[in-house]
């Protein structure tokens, strides 16, 4: 059940803590259990789940211009490898999910999260090298520098990369890929692509 | 070709009065007009837009007679290097005035403290958790200085945010008020500023009725301050009104 | 029509060139370049490791550093830095060492007109010196259109002044090729027809911009030649390999 | 900052919300204050202020100077704050500049008055020696050596002693030369003239800890609040200048109520102040 | 298990997502990552069917707007202001005025400029900007004399960029100009000691003013400019942002209303241009210089009305 959408912008009062739950672009204030919008849209209530046991519907505020996406841990991003040194390889995030990012992030893959078999024998050289296309998920928000990006799965790795003939590689096993022009083999921690 | 390099002139502008203060203020006010005819509690007509920078993740422009400024928010982005980790997001504001928006070439750089009291006034407003570690940057630039620049610039910063989908637990809308004589004349321009006794800043969430900031300079009694606070007040929620309207007419634009 | 130029110079004649290289120690490479009283230095240092921010680490980054005669550097320098910048980023080969960067110091030893030309040419020289890998070398030329119409090449720094307008030209150098004539043609024209950098200054007629274009283009022949020469003889007799 | 564990902070509200804070005072009452003047040789004058552990000191330097072409008939007057880093570990690198410049600003806002000077502390017309020619440039620094808390009320308690411990000396100007030349001026070194300082208001400062709001807080105490309010009162009561701090909002009754407690509160302080100067001006004659 | 190159599938769904193709937003996410990453691959499948990401044709410049000094290129905006300010004139030319030209770009308008240190470019088109206004002979100095060795104005040229999407030399030359076109001098005299003063302000009707018929600069052979990036055999006109950090061959010709260059500049790039090349970007700027013509003048006319 929906009701009439409303335009609604932050700060404006969506109605009662104690009949509504507040969802996305929306927060209840603790002082006069008030909930407020907190982004520009439309007002929207959802049902509750029939499940829930909380008889409260939802009110959301939706359809708003959302600004870039930001890495979060657990996301997938895909990123563009930049520098690769003996222990870590550090990344631009390019993309967050689906979403292009508006101005990178900086991420970091360490020896210890490229695969999750052998780590003790990881070459990062071996596994990446700068320009490559990773797919990649966020461990965590990292350090001051960087997020801690892992390619530690099957479906995570390179998923396009330039041979040094300049040409896209085909990738032909797990941990090679071989350049189209040249036939020459190139070491890499390959994707499996997901479909 | 007829470049002069290295070679500055010193340079004078011709139109420089001697701008002294009008005597009609020593005893009856009352006859007294303001510079551009208003009454001493009305507001300039405010006119915003949203959307002025499209290089800029949200952003907006703000017209209050000759006072003119437009504001860009980036972000959330990237933290400089230099800064240390946290867990919550940061806010980064700066306020800067083209060279030709105060009558003196190049005057506007004595508002140095504008960018922090500009981010205090924001900070409070704004729900830094929902970034960690990531930083949104408010730049404001001044285009014209027609007086009450910094109310405009808080205003309108708090407009960008919002087009910039930074979420918000309100506008934030400023106002400021002049004491002259024995008058307290609401969003004071230029000229009144330059001769005013005292002043008082407010910033507030007029939805929540909440101060984010609140500035006096000169000597004033408790009954000034609560008529002047009212009057911010007041005005505050007109204006946030107005600007409520602002985004809403840009938001369903987008939606066509 | 003829003209007569103060040096007497015939109007296509340079002023006399002069080139030596690895003439600093402490630089990778360097160069000291000039054409009559006009001289300037070009130090190489790099490739060093990493690159500055905005840069893209999968190429090398090229930086140069305008050391002017006398006073610190404005806006005119600032321009130089740009354009000797881009020119000497599209002569080298960037993909060979990612990740670095190499910078390049111009010092302007006296100025006597054809400046950025000279800095141009002194700069491929250091690079050469210092063994940085280019796809080709870059040859830079001053062409001075007068009011009459008439076009000078290399002039001095009076002749750019009472001049009407004029155009600095780099052009690849001419080169042998082992190929057989013709394959190295683009669109019909050799490729050290090709600009690499055009900057020009005062008003002239679009005509006379290609004037200088064919004048610039002949000149830049009688530079290549003087820099293969020069390369030629150098290498064979300096005791430093690469 | 400062690090406190859950226990720490729950001590610390809790005992607020009681009014019997951490270390036994009540919520609107000051840590004892101590004043020393004329600790500056150097300076035309100076004082030093210490409330607990925070310690600071003023000094006032006076320099002829030209008064502005739009404000010919008064001097300029010049408020800066250096936090040395040894007072404490966050004041080393940016920290310190910016709570120097927001000490700064928020001490010119409090001191100096409007735009015309009025409500000003120091009246700036009593600067000019000659009109639009000549004028005394006052130059007061602010210094904070250790800091634990209340910073604002402490500088503002020493700009007020340093300025009743100043003395300028008395110029007398040559006959008027021409209208366009500067006039000849010659300082006596024997006749120094005082400032009226009974003008100059002292600064209150409300911070706000859970529901309720203390004075004269002390470093913890800060690590607390929600927000806080710098009010400063002259001798008729009159608000000459009010800052707030710390981003949350405030309700606007709150902030009114705020006033006149700082009002009553004010009272007190200006005595004691007084009191505490004139004590150490005796002190300061027969050293 | 099978391996495919990820964005292999991706380039041939691209052509789903090309403006003139029906806009299927599904398909468009991924389009828009695709772009992010590949940005030159991206590009170049544009270039093939002559037409770019933005649907022009590689030739045509972006909608172009002024209001008065308000130069807008797509995207990208310049405001420009001119202060008068009376110098005494310099020995050598007293009876010239100066004109000081300065271009600003704030951080609000763009993602790579920080407050603090100005941005690289600036100084750079900073100079571009005045070279090619004060060569360009578009406004004599001499009209900038007040009093013969005495007094002359000292115009400060201000131009600040709002917003930056590409092509900010040829927007800024186009926001001076405007700037130049609607400049208004006062009515000035000189007073007692030897000063410049407004006439109107100081009352001083009976004084003669000094400047009666100079009111306005009247601008001869206005000079334009058009910004073109080469890539490959193609040219495209009054690039994007974008198309000028992946596409790094700059070419700027401007021409003057009687079409004399006044400027060609191309610093470096992987492109060689070649005769024909330079004769394709000239004659794009002499079709351009007719539009800017028009845009100029109507801006001006609309000005007059009210």
């Amino acid at each position: 059940m929906e009701e009439a959408d409303e335009m609604v912008t932050p700060g404006e009062v969506l109605g009662k803590a104690t009949d509504l739950k507040a969802g996305k672009g929306a927060y209840a204030a603790s002082h006069n259990n008030t909930i407020y919008a907190s982004l520009t849209g439309f007002r929207r209530i959802q049902a509750p789940p029939p499940a829930s046991n909380d008889k409260r519907p939802t009110v959301e505020v939706t359809g708003h211009k959302a600004h870039g996406p930001v890495p979060e841990p657990g996301s997938v991003v895909i990123a563009r490898v930049t520098k690769v040194m003996a222990r870590t390889a550090s990344a631009d995030i390019m993309c967050v999910g689906p979403k292009s990012v508006r101005e990178k992030f900086t991420g970091i893959i360490r020896q210890q999260d490229v695969r999750a078999t052998e780590i003790d024998k990881v070459d990062m050289h071996l596994s990446f090298r700068p320009g490559d296309i990773v797919r990649a998920v966020v461990l965590s928000l990292g350090d001051a520098r960087a997020y801690y990006l892992s390619t530690a799965k099957n479906e995570l790795g390179v998923v396009s990369a330039e041979s040094s003939a300049g040409a896209t590689m085909v990738p032909i096993s797990w941990t090679e890929m071989q350049c189209p022009l040249t036939g020459q083999i190139e070491l890499r921690k390959v994707a499996k692509v997901v479909n | 070709m007829a470049a002069k390099p290295g070679s500055a002139p010193v340079t004078y502008s011709p139109n420089l009065g001697q701008k002294t203060r009008p005597p009609i203020f020593k005893d009856n006010d009352l006859d007294w007009v303001r510079p551009d005819g208003r009454g001493f509690h009305q507001c300039r007509p405010a006119f915003f837009r949203t959307g002025a920078v499209n290089s800029a993740s949200g952003s907006a422009y703000a017209e209050l007679g000759s006072t003119k400024v437009i504001v860009s928010v980036f972000g959330p982005r990237e933290s400089k290097k230099a800064m240390m980790y946290s867990d919550t997001g940061r806010l980064n504001c700066n306020v800067s005035y083209t060279t030709f928006a105060t009558p003196v070439r190049g005057q506007g750089s004595d508002h140095k403290e504008f960018s922090s009291m500009l981010l205090k006034a924001l900070e409070g407003a704004i729900m830094l958790e929902t970034f960690p570690k990531t930083t949104v940057d408010v730049f404001a630039l001044v285009l014209e200085s027609g007086g009450s620049d910094l109310p405009v610039v808080i205003s309108c910063a708090s407009l960008a945010l919002a087009d910039a989908g930074i979420m918000m637990y309100d506008l934030v809308a400023a106002v400021s008020v002049s004491c002259l004589g024995k008058n307290l004349v609401i969003d004071p321009v230029l000229e009144e500023e330059s001769y005013q006794d005292g002043s008082l800043m407010l910033t507030c969430m007029p939805s929540r009725y909440e101060v984010t900031q609140l500035t006096f300079t000169g000597e004033w009694s408790t009954p000034d301050i609560n008529e002047a606070m009212q009057l911010c007040l007041d005005a505050c929620s007109k204006l946030g009104k107005v600007m409520r309207t602002c985004l809403k007419e840009a938001a369903s634009a987008s939606q066509e | 029509m003829e003209v007569d130029r103060e040096d007497g110079r015939s109007q296509n004649q340079l002023r006399p060139l002069a080139c030596s290289r690895n003439i600093l120690h402490r630089a990778h490479g360097s160069a000291s370049w000039s054409q009559g009283d006009t001289k300037v230095l070009a130090a190489v240092y790099g490739p060093k490791a990493g690159t500055k921010k905005n840069e893209n680490p999968e190429k090398a980054c090229i930086e140069v550093i305008w050391k002017p005669k006398t006073g610190q550097i404005g806006k005119p320098e600032k321009e130089y830095e740009m354009i000797l910048k881009r020119t000497l980023e599209s002569i080298c080969i960037l993909t060979v060492n990612p990740n670095t960067t190499t910078s390049i110091i111009v010092q302007v030893v006296n100025d006597d007109g054809a400046l950025l030309p000279s800095a141009i040419n002194a700069a491929c020289m250091a690079l050469v010196d210092a063994g940085i890998p280019m796809k080709h070398l870059a040859v830079a030329i001053c062409c001075c259109v007068a009011k009459s119409g008439y076009v000078i090449l290399d002039p001095t720094k009076l002749e750019e002044q009472k001049m009407k307008a004029f155009a600095y030209l780099v052009f690849p150098n001419s080169v042998r090729s082992v190929l057989p004539e013709g394959s190295l043609r683009v669109e019909g024209e050799p490729i050290e027809n090709g600009i690499i950098t055009s900057v020009t200054h005062g008003i002239m007629s679009v005509d006379d911009y290609f004037y200088c274009l064919e004048r610039g283009r002949a000149a830049s022949v009688k530079l290549s030649d003087f820099l293969r020469r020069n390369l030629q003889q150098q290498s064979t007799d300096s005791s430093k390999a690469g | 900052m400062v690090g406190l564990s859950v226990g720490e902070k729950h001590f610390i509200q809790g005992g607020i919300a009681q009014d019997l804070r951490s270390d036994g005072r009540k919520r609107l009452t000051y840590r004892p204050i101590y004043v020393e003047t004329g600790v500056i040789p150097q300076a035309h004058g100076s004082a030093r202020v210490r409330l607990g552990a925070t310690d600071v000191i003023a000094s006032v330097k006076a320099e002829l100077g030209k008064p502005s072409a739009l404000q010919p008939d008064k001097g300029k007057i010049a408020i800066y704050v250096d936090c040395s880093p040894t007072a404490a570990p966050m004041f080393e690198g940016r920290g310190g500049e910016e709570l120097s410049t927001e000490l700064s600003v928020a001490l010119q806002r409090c001191l100096l008055g409007g735009k015309s000077g009025a409500g000003a502390g120091i009246d700036p017309t009593s600067l000019v020696v000659v009109e639009g020619k000549v004028c005394w440039d006052l130059y007061i620094d602010g210094l904070v050596i250790s800091s634990d808390g209340n910073l604002l009320d402490a500088l503002a308690a020493a700009i007020k002693a340093a300025l009743s411990n100043t003395g300028i000396p008395k110029v007398d100007v040559a006959v008027e030369t021409r209208s366009d030349e500067q006039p000849e001026v010659n300082i006596s070194d024997e006749e120094f003239l005082q400032f009226d300082t009974s003008g100059i208001p002292v600064i209150v400062t409300l911070t706000k800890v859970g529901r309720h709001y203390i004075v004269d807080a002390t470093s913890e105490e800060e690590s607390q609040m929600s927000s806080a309010v710098s009010i400063s009162v002259n001798r008729k009561g009159h608000i000459c200048g009010l800052t707030k701090r710390g981003g949350v909002g405030l309700d606007p009754s709150i902030i009114l109520d705020m006033i006149s407690v700082a009002k009553h509160v004010s009272e007190q302080l200006i005595n004691k102040l007084d009191s505490e100067i004139a004590a150490a001006e005796a002190s300061e004659e027969e050293s | 298990m099978c391996f495919f190159p990820l964005f292999r599938s991706k380039e041939n769904r691209l052509t789903m997502g090309l403006p003139n193709a029906s806009g299927d937003l599904s398909t468009e996410v991924e389009v828009d990552a695709f772009r992010r990453l590949f940005p030159l691959r991206f590009y170049e499948k544009h270039l093939l069917e002559s037409i770019r990401p933005d649907a022009r044709p590689l030739g045509r410049a972006r909608e172009t707007t002024i209001a008065l000094a308000l130069a807008k290129i797509g995207s990208t905006t310049m405001l420009a202001a001119i202060k008068m300010e009376v110098m005494t004139p310099s020995l050598e030319t007293p009876d010239e005025g100066c004109i000081a030209i300065d271009f600003h770009m704030p951080p609000i308008c763009s993602p790579i400029v920080r407050p603090g240190r100005p941005a690289e470019g600036a100084p750079v088109v900073a100079k571009q900007l005045s070279d090619t206004i004060l060569s360009s002979g578009m406004i004599n100095l001499k009209e900038l004399s007040l009093v013969s060795g005495k007094a002359a104005w000292m115009a400060y040229l201000d131009i600040y960029c709002l917003d930056a999407d590409g092509a900010l030399f040829d927007t800024a030359l186009l926001s001076a100009v405007a700037a130049f076109s609607h400049l208004e001098i006062p009515v000035v005299s000189l007073n007692d000691d030897g000063k410049i003063v407004l006439s109107e302000e100081q009352g001083l009707s009976d004084r003669e003013p000094v400047n009666k018929e100079k009111r306005k600069i009247n601008l001869s052979s206005v000079p334009f400019s058009l910004t073109c990036v080469l890539h490959k055999n193609y040219i495209l006109a009054d690039p994007t942002a974008e198309e000028e950090s992946i596409m790094d061959t700059i070419v700027t010709v401007v021409l003057d209303s009687s079409s004399q260059l006044v400027s060609l500049h191309k610093p470096g790039g992987t492109v060689l241009a070649y005769t024909s090349a330079i004769q394709d970007c000239i004659a794009l700027t002499r079709q351009r210089v007719k539009e800017l013509q028009k845009i100029l003048e109507e801006g001006i006319s609309g000005m007059e009305v009210d």
